[in-house]
């Protein structure tokens, strides 16, 4: 299962939703203001850090482009997707969940 | 692979249209089928063909459009949701069509996947 | 451009409604009822979940008449008695499931006597597993 | 008192169009004065003519209008956020009128408060 | 200075960054979604029972009868109002604070 | 339903822009910059106070190419522009600000070399008494 995230971490429950309900062993997206998940030395970098280990987690690069957020300051692990990427993670995975 | 889209926010306040363009554009380009794309909620408003950004901003229904006629995607708006926000036959952007809910619930029968995107 | 015609004969999936947002401030809780109610006309499985702040949709004696908005609560009746109706019917392939998270629910002050329909109340780990097998999910 | 308000959600998304409108009304009877809404961002549906809503829900946009046309509050959708949505005077509801953001500005400073609703 | 708060304090940050950024003695209208800040025996009713002890906290009576808020489950100390208390609420402070 | 006619004549005031949400995901950040600068032609004091997400609107190198959105970044270089006219210009009785809350910007692990304009940092408590202090509050 893919599940996508599009809020930020800081304002919305949403990424802690997706962590609390997904299987170990998801893939999950972070994309639209769910990029900022993926930054370092910020106060949520922890868990998402520790969600690394048990997950697949990509961010969507043109969303971190168009904020601003460069690939050197996203956290271990963390894989970057362009949209052909993302449409990728939608067919080799058997369904997406939206944590929207 | 089949995949179809749900698109549930208008044009310019949430990224959701952007996203779901995007992505429908690249599945596409990759050699998958978009047989569908519904509009729920909000998302009605992508077709209203009175819309009329600035020059130097993106033209989000036109940009629908052109796919739908281009790439043959059939862009269904909610019928009840349309009524209720104010998009009807009148306003209704080429390549969009107004139906029932059972549209949607066809396309996540019909489609291998069914991919959201909302607020 | 043209209208798509999808093969659906006989095709039978099981679609997770995923609501996650309190009434009234939004209207996701009402507009997504309307797609549980169609997919019944499909015979599909539906789960219909409650999470996070979705699970105050379903909080007994909602009033909204001093908002002169419309009332969602008594959809969610018919939904149960579609429900009902197919548990029953043992001529109809069609198994809903109308699921509340229990951590939501808590985290929250409710019990299940809260809710205007009877639920199932299942933990974190157990929806996990309801959501990793859905065919899709429709998030609202 | 004179209060300026502020809508930035279109009608049945979000409640913030209900609430405005509740709110207005009681301030005006309360006898207080309510001579400018402003419709900005997405508020700019509320104007929407060709909303047409369930027998059994309320009609934001009607109710709107009403209001403008009985209490005689100036109900202002602003020109830009407008066109980038289509709603221009074409499908324009009776009781607002278009104009530029200054009309916000000058709500802002002409009145004792300014009440903002939106998501 | 009125705080209006419309968000719900379980999903968002609206309320701990109108408390953040208030001045003790300030109202606070609990409003929409954010009157579900209000009930006791909640994860964040410790916040809200803190801030009624420096503030004056109402909820909007109608946005709880909506959601099916009885008076009973109010934490102590915040007040209900309806729209003519609201206007009044605006009317009596110097300024309204949307945190939306 | 008539035009309301305004008297502001000599009126000045001070109107607080409260910038609270990341930019792209919503266009609020952009739509509000519009305000930001009408008020300009009405030379009134203005505070651009940017808290929560609202931060990341000011964040340096953005670059919406692949999105094929509108960048909102050079706008802010236009009202940086505006406030250092007016701070030079004797003539013109209009005092901006552009605020960035330290908590805030701390939490999201950055510094005021990552913004594209010159900002002031106040803590939660002096931004506080600039909120308290408003004639009107406008939230984006």
């Amino acid at each position: 299962m893919l599940h996508t995230v599009n809020k930020s971490p800081f304002e919305r429950g949403s990424l802690d939703s997706c962590l609390r309900l997904s299987k170990k062993g998801s893939a999950i997206l972070l994309m639209e203001d769910g990029v900022y998940g993926a930054m370092s030395g910020t106060t949520v970098s922890d868990i998402v850090a520790n969600a690394v280990k048990d997950n697949s987690v990509y961010v969507l690069g043109p969303d971190m482009k168009a904020r601003g957020l460069a690939e050197g300051q996203l956290i271990d692990g963390i894989k970057v997707v362009d949209y052909a990427g993302f449409v990728d993670l939608v067919a080799n995975n058997d369904g997406v969940t939206p944590w929207l | 692979m089949k995949f179809g889209i749900l698109v549930n926010e208008g044009p310019f306040t949430h990224q959701a249209s952007d996203s779901a363009y995007q992505f429908v554009k690249a599945a596409i380009e990759k050699g998958h089928e978009v047989p569908r794309v519904f509009f729920y909620y909000d998302g009605v408003y992508n077709a209203n063909k009175l819309s009329a950004p600035q020059a130097d901003d993106r033209n989000v229904v036109k940009r629908w459009s052109d796919l739908a006629i281009e790439k043959d995607v059939d862009l269904v708006v909610c019928v009840a949701a349309g009524l209720r926000r104010g998009i009807v036959e009148d306003n209704l952007m080429d390549g969009f069509r107004i139906s029932g809910l059972g549209q949607l619930t066809e396309a996540a029968m019909g489609t291998d996947r069914l991919v959201m995107f909302g607020d | 451009m043209a209208e798509y015609n999808f093969e659906t004969e006989g095709v039978k999936k099981t679609i997770t409604f995923l609501n996650r947002k309190a009434p009234y401030g939004t209207i996701y809780a009402l507009e997504v009822l309307e797609s549980v109610l169609i997919s019944a006309a499909f015979e599909q499985h539906a789960n219909i979940v409650f999470v996070d702040d979705g699970v105050f949709q379903i909080k007994k004696g909602q009033d909204t008449a001093d908002l002169e908005m419309k009332n969602f609560l008594p959809t969610y009746g018919i939904i149960e008695m579609e429900k009902e109706d197919a548990d029953e019917d043992e001529d109809m392939d069609m198994n809903w499931r109308i699921i509340v998270e229990k951590e939501s629910m808590e985290a929250r002050g409710l019990t299940p006597d809260d809710f205007k329909v009877t639920v199932e109340v299942l933990s974190s780990a157990e929806l996990a597993d309801v959501l990793a097998t859905s065919d899709a999910v429709i998030g609202g």
